[in-house]
């Protein structure tokens, strides 16, 4: 939102000009540099117009080196992966991956939206895959309604309960048998982010 | 291994090296300095020396002088390509008193320092092929350029807007031109436009003039619907053959009165016309347009009753008083002979079905650009009212840039006349229906002459410009206003925000492509064509209308996107050096043709199936191989192949490439 | 040669002028850099290259070779390819016999206007040298009456 | 040819039903399948928001355990992937191991040191890759025992069947679920929302952004006159059929049309029970109109 008397500009001296690089390595593709800023991405996303940021201009902000406007979007987290953007720009620039590399900096740093449910879900995804080999819909979301919103839990306890007595819950997590053997493949990668996401 | 000894190697060497720094080019990854000390320790170099631009006349100079005062008479230059520079050095040699054929250029430029990162491993390199030429260098030997009499007529392929211009400009200085079209007319691309930018005058108005110039002029033959189908014959002398493909009617007799289209037993036309871009119907015997070049019918074997099926009132022929319907015409297959040949084969839309995002092929009322050209055209299928499909008039028009332009998954390439032509179709729709035009493009490209004012024009008109790419057209409402409409979704990039806008029409502004023959045609004629389709030019700035191979020549958007001034300025240009080559009178041609030592030939006939252009037989008194030396084209194939090293190739020696090899292996 | 860390393939390149000389041209004025080395040398067609062409490169010194001439059907001279694809077929039966391993010796059809692949075979061809090591020759077949000396090594290689 | 089986989280779930109809059909059909023993979550989009290294790593272990799996039948090994998402993050970590040397080094080491090896013999399918291309649409006309005549389909693809990895169908406007079911006599719709997204887990994280999503799509499909839409992923069936009634309060229209899975459809074609194919899951009951028998 606007506010009267904020600074609207930028100096030079602000920016990271080594931000670029590094989210070019993190993607594993420099396809961010051909962006002709034509877009076409912004207008093939269903979710753009609910971004504080369309991607084109995340993507302007991000080779521009506009390090804490892009980590602190919330346009990484409004995107739903569902690779419009991806397919239809026409410099094929890998804009969903460069969603996921913004997503998991911010985590890294920390600076991710606090309390908005996205990262929230994300994080109680990747504890569960770690204690179980699997995820749990159910525990997913009763999870995500607590560290965010517990009145909401209350309002989707309808769907909850349709969904338990059409057997679609699971109450009890699966769990795979080798878990021993995922959790060793796990510390094996050398993982970005992810290490300290869940401090 | 030893000179042959016949006297053409002018002594023992004494070599002068000079290496280019070509300014930075070459200085900044090769050790200049480095390369010339090494080069005087190579075995017979009298003089090794640098300098910043050996291209320029104070370094050509620098050669000269040389030659004179350290009697050098054998000289290499390390530079750049000697398909760039070796005939610049070739003459400063000669213009020393030396063969010219004592030169050798040892590339590193192009193939060093534009291409090394490492400056001391392109030095090490540069150093290599040096020693190379300068091993090379010892053994050539003087040679003489070989004239050939050049056929004055000159063979233009396509009769668009590049090849007739190109065919008057030949035909006025008073030289024969044939003029070769594969549709029924000449005409192309440019006779199916309404107005043309940025003056908007009437394309047809400037263009039928010059049409009915090419068929009247004495020194140009026209045959439309015909195609060339072999070529032989090297610059200067090229041998094509064309074929003509049958229209039924006989050229010379129809005079264009069109009553026999009206007498066609089909009462109704229900074939898609064609030159309207299917718009409107054609009936199988038609003529594309009023003013047609040449203004005969033609019949289409497909459509045709007679000609498919066999069976016809044939009302047609009973309704030519000329008798000039002929359902026995055959196809026809002639020789001609000419000294250069200009390509003007043009280009083809784009086609936006391979972009289905744009509807085109699903909503009714998505066009090219090319289909609205016809549909405002006064000639056309509406006769140049802005109607819809279904009669309605159109209340918003969008009109999107760059389709097939620029992007990764069709054409990367900028088309170059769509910002210009949108501009024009947004000018002419709004004049024409009074509807509300949006253009959506990526940039506004408006490079030319009073084409920036021409944008300016359209931004005072109220014109919508919306900077953004559609993603997509599509027709599912959200709004009661899109209800019924075509919706553009597009983000508007100066606001920031996605946009949906409905509108009832469509434009797509379809880039522009080589034709889908390109490879078969630069075949056919022996140039080279990147990978888009395009014809290459021997070089992009300096010979923008050569090619690689003599004598053939380029005009128009064979070469590369194009709009209508700048395919007339190269077409006007294309046939100024046709006409240099044939007004010369001759052509020389590189001395490289092989030969037999006779001596050693031992008459195994090995070489003579070898030889493409069958210029080797065998003399059967001496029993040895002869080499018809004009017929030799010097490919080296019949050298490669004796099995005695009797079959030799001038410029190519064996002796010439073992020293090169061992002089870029063993340089140290 | 010295010790393999420190290797550094030679590579003779003989390119017809047509089109894989014009092509490296392109790569150079495209400033696309590869790996430097590679020497060309310049014949006017891939059918005048004589296997004993290459044989003298490996003899000299060159650790692999690189032909490079016109996609089948482009020959200026109509068919001086398809001669050079005979050849280097023939050739390759013989350095087999040699002992010498063929990817070291590699036959390319590059277009005028396909500058890029001229540095991607040039980097392919180098890098897989650069694993072999330096070509070892089983013996040094003598420069002149080659045929002769051919068929010795041919002879000593199959012993 | 018998196919390894790799259902994923959300079929053991919420996408039961798919799961079910799935494998009735299959075995009517002759399909021979094996589930994937011990596999794992596939790394799917919320966690590679986390860690993507490792979200390569669990789509990994399933490839090996599949190769390892699949490997002695001395066949090549071809991997059934219904949920849309495992089909994308099990395709997207092969595309990775192709393309990327460095990362296929580290998560060889680290397969390693877990026991594990995969080199690169798997092909990831998805069921309506196979029944158009392996089966074929004569093979499923055959099975037809009920055929859906004149039931009106809206075909609902979502967004990663078909965007950017898999190749057996058009990216822009699919087609191979609308072949399946017109071959089993239903008529498709010709409609541009085939493979716009339906919010994926925003339906569960911003439900006014979700929710608003999956009402468009299914308003779109009512408005152009479908008597259902199919789908052929648990989290757009879930996200379609589920918060209809939440959205007649959110956006004060009602949007109540069944959703079911294609192969919900198919088993109905081809006579199977509503048990069988676990309609009776659905929180919008779905039989087949009388009319259309």
């Amino acid at each position: 939102m606007y506010e009267w008397g904020r600074r609207r500009i930028k100096y030079e001296s602000e920016l990271d000009p080594a931000f670029c690089q590094t989210l070019i390595e993190k993607t594993g593709n420099d396809s961010i540099r051909n962006c002709i800023q034509c877009g076409t991405c912004s207008s093939t996303c269903p979710v753009s117009l609910y971004m504080d940021f369309t991607p084109r201009r995340l993507v302007a902000m991000a080779r521009e080196g506009f390090h804490d406007e892009v980590l602190h979007s919330f346009t990484p987290w409004i995107c739903a992966s569902c690779y419009s953007c991806t397919v239809e720009c026409p410099k094929e620039v890998k804009i969903t991956e460069t969603m996921y590399a913004i997503k998991q900096m911010a985590m890294d740093k920390g600076v991710h939206p606090a309390r908005f449910p996205v990262p929230v879900l994300a994080r109680e995804f990747y504890h569960q895959v770690k204690a179980n080999g699997r995820t749990n819909e159910g525990r997913l979301i009763t999870q995500l309604f607590l560290k965010t919103n517990p009145f909401k839990l209350i309002k989707q306890s309808k769907i909850g309960m349709k969904l338990f007595f059409s057997g679609r819950l699971d109450v009890i997590p699966q769990k795979i048998k080798n878990i021993t053997q995922l959790r060793t493949l796990l510390k094996a990668v050398n993982g970005n982010g992810g290490g300290r996401a869940h401090s | 291994m030893s000179n042959n000894g016949n006297g053409r190697t002018n002594g023992s060497p004494r070599i002068g090296v000079y290496i280019c720094h070509c300014g930075i080019n070459i200085a900044a990854k090769v050790d200049v300095e480095r390369v010339t000390r090494f080069a005087e320790t190579l075995p017979g170099v009298v003089v090794s020396k640098e300098y910043k631009f050996m291209c320029s006349d104070p370094g050509q100079e620098l050669i000269q002088k040389d030659i004179r005062e350290h009697d050098l008479n054998r000289i290499v230059v390390a530079s750049c390509s000697p398909l760039m520079h070796e005939e610049t050095f070739r003459k400063a040699t000669a213009n020393a008193g030396l063969n010219p054929f004592y030169f050798q250029m040892a590339n590193i430029r192009e193939h060093v320092s534009w291409v090394t990162k490492d400056k001391d491993l392109g030095t090490e390199k540069a150093k290599a092929l040096v020693a190379g030429a300068v091993r090379r260098v010892s053994l050539h030997q003087a040679l003489e350029k070989k004239r050939v009499d050049v056929h004055p007529d000159v063979l233009i392929v396509g009769g668009g807007i590049a090849g007739i211009h190109a065919a008057l400009t030949i035909a006025n200085s008073g030289r024969k031109v044939l003029l070769v079209e594969r549709e029924p007319t000449i005409g192309g691309h440019m006779a199916m436009f309404d107005k043309t930018f940025p003056t908007l005058d009437c394309a047809a108005c400037i263009l039928t003039p010059k049409m009915s110039q090419v068929k009247d002029h004495p020194n140009i033959t026209l045959w439309s619907y015909s195609e060339v189908t072999k070529v032989d014959g090297f610059a200067g002398n090229f041998t094509i053959q064309v074929t003509r493909k049958p229209r039924y009617v006989n050229e010379d007799e129809c005079v264009g009165c069109m009553l026999c289209i009206d007498s066609c037993v089909y009462k109704q036309a229900r074939v898609d016309d064609e030159f309207n871009q299917g718009l409107s119907k054609r009936k199988p015997i038609y003529i594309p347009f009023p003013q047609a070049t040449p203004p005969v019918v033609v019949i289409d074997p497909e459509t045709c009753m007679q000609l498919s099926k066999g069976k016809c009132k044939q009302l047609c022929a009973e309704a030519c008083e000329k008798h000039a319907i002929d359902f026995n015409q055959k196809e026809e297959v002639i020789e001609v002979q000419a000294g250069a040949i200009i390509l003007a084969t043009g280009f083809k839309t784009f086609n936006p079905m391979r972009i289905p995002e744009y509807g085109y092929g699903r909503y009714l009322n998505v066009y090219t650009s090319l289909e609205v050209e016809r549909l405002v055209n006064a000639s056309g299928p509406t006769g140049g009212e802005v109607v819809l499909r279904d009669g309605s008039k159109p209340k918003s028009i969008a009109i999107i840039h760059c389709v097939g332009s620029r992007d990764h998954k069709t054409n990367k390439y900028c088309s170059r006349v769509c910002c210009m032509y949108s501009l024009k179709l947004a000018h002419l729709m709004k004049e024409r229906s009074n509807a509300e035009v949006y253009n959506f493009y990526i940039d506004m490209r408006t490079p030319g002459k009073g084409y920036e004012e021409f944008y300016d024009k359209l931004l005072e008109e109220g014109t919508h410009f919306i900077r953004g790419r559609v993603a997509e057209v599509t027709d599912w409402a959200l709004t009661d206003a899109e209800e019924g409409k075509m919706i553009v979704r597009v983000e508007d990039t100066l606001v920031g925000m996605p946009r949906r806008i409905p509108v009832d029409m469509v434009i797509l502004s379809v880039g522009l492509e080589a034709q889908p023959d390109a490879d078969d045609v630069r075949r056919l004629f022996g140039v080279s064509c990147s990978k888009q389709g395009w014809f290459t030019e021997r070089h992009p700035k300096l010979a923008p209308v050569s090619t690689a191979t003599d004598g053939v020549f380029l005009a128009g958007a064979c070469q590369g996107p194009k709009d209508i001034p700048d395919t007339v300025a190269q077409a006007g240009a294309a046939a100024a050096e046709a006409l240099a080559m044939i007004d010369k009178g001759f052509v020389e041609l590189e001395p490289n043709t092989a030969f037999i030592d006779e001596e050693v030939c031992s008459g195994c006939k090995s070489c003579i199936p070898m030889c493409p252009y069958t210029a080797i037989k065998r003399d059967d008194e001496k029993k040895v191989a002869v080499i018809n030396e004009a017929l030799c084209k010097g490919c080296g194939t019949c050298v490669a192949t004796c099995p005695s090293g009797a079959a030799q190739q001038n410029l190519f020696l064996d002796e010439q490439i073992y020293e090169e090899i061992e002089g870029v292996l063993n340089y140290v | 040669m010295s010790d393999a860390a420190a290797f550094e393939p030679r590579i003779v390149a003989f390119f017809c002028n047509w089109c894989t000389y014009t092509a490296a041209d392109l790569t150079g004025v495209s400033r696309m850099a590869y790996e430097p080395n590679v020497r060309v040398i310049r014949v006017m067609c891939s059918g005048r290259i004589d296997p004993e062409f290459i044989l003298a490169a490996l003899r000299e010194g060159a650790d692999g070779v690189l032909i490079g001439g016109c996609h089948p059907g482009d020959c200026h001279y109509i068919e001086g390819n398809y001669k050079m694809l005979r050849r280097y077929r023939l050739l390759l039966k013989y350095l087999r016999a040699m002992g010498v391993d063929e990817r070291r010796v590699r036959l390319e059809w590059i277009a005028a206007s396909e500058g890029d692949k001229v540095q991607r075979v040039v980097n392919e061809l180098t890098w897989t040298i650069r694993e072999l090591g330096p070509l070892a020759l089983p013996v040094m077949p003598q420069p002149e009456g080659a045929g002769a000396s051919e068929e010795s090594a041919l002879a000593e290689a199959n012993a | 040819m018998t196919y390894l089986y790799y259902p994923g989280c959300s079929l053991k779930g919420t996408g039961k039903a798919y799961d079910e109809s799935l494998l009735a059909v299959m075995k009517k059909l002759g399909v021979e399948q094996q589930e994937i023993d011990d596999w794992n979550c596939c790394g799917a989009t919320a966690y590679m928001a986390v860690d993507q290294d490792r979200a390569y790593a669990l789509a990994s272990r399933n490839l090996a355990l599949a190769e390892a799996q699949g490997r002695p039948n001395g066949k090549p090994v071809e991997v059934l992937t219904p949920c849309n998402a495992c089909y994308l993050v099990l395709l997207k970590a092969q595309k990775r191991l192709e393309e990327d040397a460095l990362g296929k080094r580290k998560l060889a080491g680290a397969l390693e040191s877990a026991g594990l090896n995969y080199e690169g013999k798997v092909s990831v399918r998805h069921p309506l890759d196979i029944f158009v291309n392996e089966l074929g649409l004569d093979a499923l006309k055959e099975k037809t025992v009920n055929p859906l005549n004149g039931l009106k389909v809206a075909c609902y693809y979502g967004c990663q069947i078909v965007r950017p990895y898999s190749t057996f169908d058009d990216q822009y406007d699919p087609v191979a679920m609308d072949q399946v079911l017109e071959a089993m006599g239903a008529e498709t719709l010709k409609w541009p929302l085939k493979t716009r997204c339906c919010g994926g887990s925003m339906t569960g994280t911003i439900p006014e952004v979700g929710m608003r999503l999956s009402f468009i799509i299914l308003k779109e499909a009512k408005k152009r006159g479908a008597d259902v839409i199919a789908t052929a992923c648990p989290l757009c069936q879930f996200n379609l059929e589920c918060y209809q009634n939440e959205m007649r309060e959110e956006f004060g229209e009602a949007v109540d049309i069944p959703v079911v899975y294609f192969s919900q459809l198919m088993g109905k074609a081809m006579g199977l029970s509503d048990r069988e194919l676990g309609m009776q899951r659905l929180f919008v009951p779905f039989a087949v109109p009388a009319a259309s028998k």
